[in-house]
Formats: structure tokens, sequence, C-alpha cells
């Protein structure tokens, strides 16, 4: 079964890039693309994604897109992939919701693997992350 | 005597703009990173397996310098940017300080702190509670050896008292202190106190250790 | 009286420090970059080339995301660094600023100048006279949508005249300079030609362009 996922990230390039990563592999179809928290927000209950794969610091916040889609329920999972290790972006983006926290510097194949793990009910954070919980 | 005042409040208003000017330099600087280089780099990561380089030891070598320039990147950006301490209490933002060094540096650093006020700090005192203990911590690790760093916050009904004591090499306060080319640490810490009301205070000869207190009046700054 | 003296001598000396400590923040920063992040991404840049990348969309992307991280690494070291001026004249520093940034930003700027003194002014006049220039062209292109913008440096026996006129949009000095959130730029100038016994006037309203008139002592500071 194929996964969809909605993007939302304000860097065109690596967003580009993000796409292309998940477009690669059968096994995953984007179904919405996003630079802003309300176009995310808007586009999670338009396609209902399986995941919604949110930036951090994008227009409106990251944290404020995951708060809505995560209480609206209108995607099934959401992670979050972003630069920033701060502790404190990591505990409130998984108690706001998010079931994984991505760093930015992962490769596209150990990205779709955390994805398929995230729909299978896990959760993810990061190595190195775990401990400023 | 008007004009006396006048320049008096000058020369706290200046010690206040070297504070703010250092501040939105820093934060420029992390965000010009955060979105430009950062991003790039990230976008490199992701990509790279696609490129046709799996197998070779170059492959090997670039992937390592992948992770070694964002990892680079990620400890400036940390060094510049203030983590979010609008809503801690004066204690938690010491607290917050001398785990933040702990963690990067792993030193060993005591804290003990008394009761907490009941109304808010504001946002320029938090700051300059969270970068002078920074910057006092940091002194402490990189020049002092020391065995251990004490850390202690008092609580009076108008101010903050913060010492920072460790017990290694000190230094000769004459000559070293804000020395115009001696490092931007205390003399930054100094503006930055200034701008606010507040106070330092460093005991130190060599081979006796280091004991900064630093006064910060609850009520802030002249802004 | 001589509490008065000394209060303006600590509004020089504080105006003095705020430069002298965001130029040291900025250094420090640079210089991290430099030793750091910018090193990796020579290497990988390097690497990429040895380890010959198929000829795939990916290897375009990877080599293109090098290209585009190394560069705005290099434009933020380049806005932090001072390049070598120590041994320029005030008239080769200025064309030295103006030509740094017709590179970097490819706008129009034409410079006239007079004689150069026969002796030699202070490193803090010299770094001061490429910063402003720096900030003002930064501020004409930024800010001014500007068809032309004219430098003009003027030396009398005593001092140095800097002029940076643009015919853009110009904007409401009362409202927009010197405010204590209002960017780093002409905040930052002031408080450096302060230190240095400098002035400057700024003339602009919206409509009608805006040009700058910096004036230096040749003698440079009190410091
Ligand atoms: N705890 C300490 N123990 C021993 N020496 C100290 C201590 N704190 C400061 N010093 C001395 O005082 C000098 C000035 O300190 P300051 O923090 O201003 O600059 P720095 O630490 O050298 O540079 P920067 O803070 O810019 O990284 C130091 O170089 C060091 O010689
Ligand atoms: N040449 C100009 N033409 C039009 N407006 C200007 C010009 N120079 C300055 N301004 C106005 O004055 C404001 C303050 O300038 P200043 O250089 O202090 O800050 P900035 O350029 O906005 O930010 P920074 O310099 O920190 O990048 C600008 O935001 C702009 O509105
Ligand atoms: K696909
Ligand atoms: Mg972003
Ligand atoms: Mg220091
Ligand atoms: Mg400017």
């Amino acid at each position: 079964m194929t996964i969809t996922i909605l993007v939302a990230d304000d860097h065109p390039i690596f967003r580009d890039g993000l796409v292309r990563s998940l477009e690669e592999d059968d096994g995953f179809s984007v179904v919405g693309v996003a630079s802003t928290a309300a176009d995310a927000i808007a586009l999670a209950a338009t396609h209902r994604p399986d995941v919604a794969l949110l930036d951090l610091s994008m227009p409106g916040g990251g944290l404020t897109a995951i708060a809505q889609i995560a209480s609206e329920k209108t995607a099934a999972h959401v992670a979050m992939l972003t630069v920033s290790e701060d502790g404190k972006d990591v505990s409130e983006a998984l108690r706001l919701g998010a079931k994984a926290y991505i760093l930015k510097g992962v490769s596209a194949r150990e990205l779709r693997d955390i994805l398929r793990k995230v729909v299978d009910g896990e959760t993810h954070v990061s190595p190195g992350l775990a401990a400023k919980l | 005597l008007r004009e006396n005042t006048e320049l008096k409040d000058r020369v706290i208003e200046a010690a206040r703009r070297s504070t703010a000017q250092t501040d939105r330099v820093m934060r420029r600087i992390g965000l010009d990173l955060h979105d430009g280089v950062a991003q790039h780099l990230s976008l490199i990561a992701l990509r790279l397996e696609g490129a046709g380089l799996a197998k070779s030891e170059d492959a090997e070598i670039v992937r390592t310098a992948v992770v070694n320039a964002m990892s680079e990147l990620r400890a400036i950006s940390r060094g510049l940017a203030l983590p979010d301490i609008d809503n801690l209490t004066p204690s938690e933002i010491v607290a917050r300080a001398v785990e933040d060094h702990t963690k990067a540096f792993g030193s060993n650093v005591t804290f003990s702190t008394g009761n907490d006020p009941s109304y808010d700090i504001g946002l320029p005192t938090k700051s300059a509670l969270y970068r002078v203990t920074q910057e006092l911590l940091a002194n402490s690790f990189k020049h002092a050896h020391a065995d251990t760093v004490d850390v202690t916050l008092r609580q009076t009904p108008d101010a903050l008292q913060l010492l920072v004591s460790d017990d290694g090499v000190g230094f000769d306060t004459d000559t070293r202190t804000l020395r115009p080319d001696g490092g931007q640490g205390l003399t930054g810490i100094t503006d930055r106190l200034v701008s606010l009301g507040g106070a330092i205070d460093i005991r130190s000869a060599p081979g006796k250790g280091t004991t900064v207190t630093v006064t910060l009046p609850h009520e802030g700054a002249p802004l």
C-alpha cells in the first residue's frame, strides 16, 4: 500500500529534494506540498495524508501546524523534519502530538525507513536528541 | 546638573545599545546560516546516495564531511541563539544555562538556588541571566582548569545575585579584565549588566581561584 | 565640571566599546565558520569531483547545493570579515568597499575622490571608513531602489568627509533612523563614528532620495 505524505517546508530547494526523495520510491506518494503552517493545515484537511511531514521554522510556525493537525486528526501521523536540535523544540513537538522528530542531515533512504516505522505506529526521535528530553 | 543626569543616561543608553547590537548581529547571522547554508547541506545529505557515489572511498569521505559540516554549523548556531526562556523563572533560567553548559562540555558544575519571586522579571533581565551564566561557566571551563565550579542564585525582594565560583588557576584582575582586546566575554557581560542597572564584581588572584558576583535589579532596565 | 568631562569620556568610551564588541563577535564567528564549516564544504567539493559522479540528475542537485552552500557561506563571511586594508589610503579603502559592493550586488555606483593625505590614518579610522561605506551602500541597495548611487570622498587637512547619495525612494528620518529596534546599520555606524569623534548627517524624505554625509577626523579616536 502506498503511504501518502503531506510535505511542508519553506525552503524551496530543500523542499523539492524532499519531494523527490519520497516520489522516487513506489511506496510513497506526495499528496500535498506547503510552505507555511496555514497551507499545511489546509492541505492536511483536504488530503487526509498518512503522514504530515513538517518543518519547524516556517511562516506561521511548525508547532502551530502540529497542534492543529494533530488535534483535528487531519493526518494519521505528524512527523517533524528540522535543523533545530533544541530540546525545548523536541519536547514541545512531541507534547503537541508529533510521532517523529527527525533532524535534517538524514539521507533519503533513512528518511523513508523512519516514515514507514511511523506509519506502523512507532515513535522516532533522532539519535542524540533523546538525551535532551 | 541636568546635563550631568543626561550624560549618565547616555552612558547607560550606550551600554544598552552595545548589548542590543551584539544580540542583533548574532541573531541575524544565526538566521542567515539556518536559512541558507544549513538547508543546502541538508539537501546534500538527502540526495547523496542518488548521486552515484554510493560505494567509493570518496563517498565515505563526502558523507563524513557533510555530517561534520552540519554538526559544526549546529555548534555555532547554538552559541548564537538564545534558548526559549521567556516563560522560565530566574532559577529555571540559570539551571538551563548550567545544563546546556554541562551537556556541551561535560564539566562538573553544582547549582544551588533559593525561592523564585512570585512576579515575572523582564525579558532583558532574563536574557542577561542566561548569557552571564553561560559566559562565566565558559570562562571557568576554558581558563580555570578547575576541579569544581559552583553556581549560586540568591534572590532578595529587589535584586538577583548570581555567584559563579571556581577553584582553578585564577588570574590577575588588574591586567586581565575589561582590556579592550581581552575577549568578548567580560566586557560584553559588563555592558549587559550596566544597561540593566546591574553590577559585576570579580575576585581572583593567580592560584586562588575565581569568584564572580553579579547583581541584577529585578525591575530590569531603563528601557 | 570634572565629573561632567569624565561622563563625556564615558559616553565616547561606551560607543567605542560597542563597536569593538561587535567587531569581535563578527571576527570570532567568521573564524569559526572559516575554520569549520567552510573547510568541510571545500572537502566535499573536492571529493565529489574525484568520485566521478554519475551523470544523474541527483549528481547535479548535489553539485549545485555544494556551490550554493559555499557561496552563501562566503557572503556571510564577507559581511563579517574586514578585508586587508591596513596598508591602503583612505581613497583606496572607499574604492575597495565600492568594488566589493558592486561585485556582490551588481549595482551601479560611481565613486569620485580627491587627493589622499601624505600621512597614515589609524586603523580604527580605516575600519570605520570601510564599514560605513559598506553599510550605506547596502542601505541604498536594499531600501532605496535607486537608479544610481554616488560616493564621494573629500579630504581636508584634518578631516575625511564621505558622502553617499542615492536617487531612490527616500525615507522619513524622524521615524526611521536610530530606533533602538531599527536594524543594526545606522545605529552601528553612529556608534562607530561617535567613538572616533566623528559625526553623521542624514538628509532624506519620501520620494526625494537620500544623502548621508559622514565626517571623520583624520587623527582618529581618543583611543
Ligand atoms: N574563571 C577564570 N579563571 C581564570 N582566568 C579567567 C577566568 N575568567 C576570566 N579569566 C581571564 O580573564 C580573561 C578575560 O576573560 P574574557 O571572558 O573577557 O575573555 P576570553 O574568555 O579570553 O575570551 P572570550 O570570552 O571572548 O571567549 C581571560 O582571557 C582569562 O585570562
Ligand atoms: N538609502 C536609503 N533609502 C531608503 N530608506 C533607507 C535608506 N537607508 C536607510 N533607510 C531606512 O532606514 C531604516 C534603518 O536603516 P538601518 O541601516 O539602520 O537598518 P536596516 O538597513 O533596515 O537593517 P540592517 O542595517 O541591520 O540590515 C531602513 O530600514 C530603511 O527603512
Ligand atoms: K512514488
Ligand atoms: Mg524552514
Ligand atoms: Mg570569556
Ligand atoms: Mg542597513
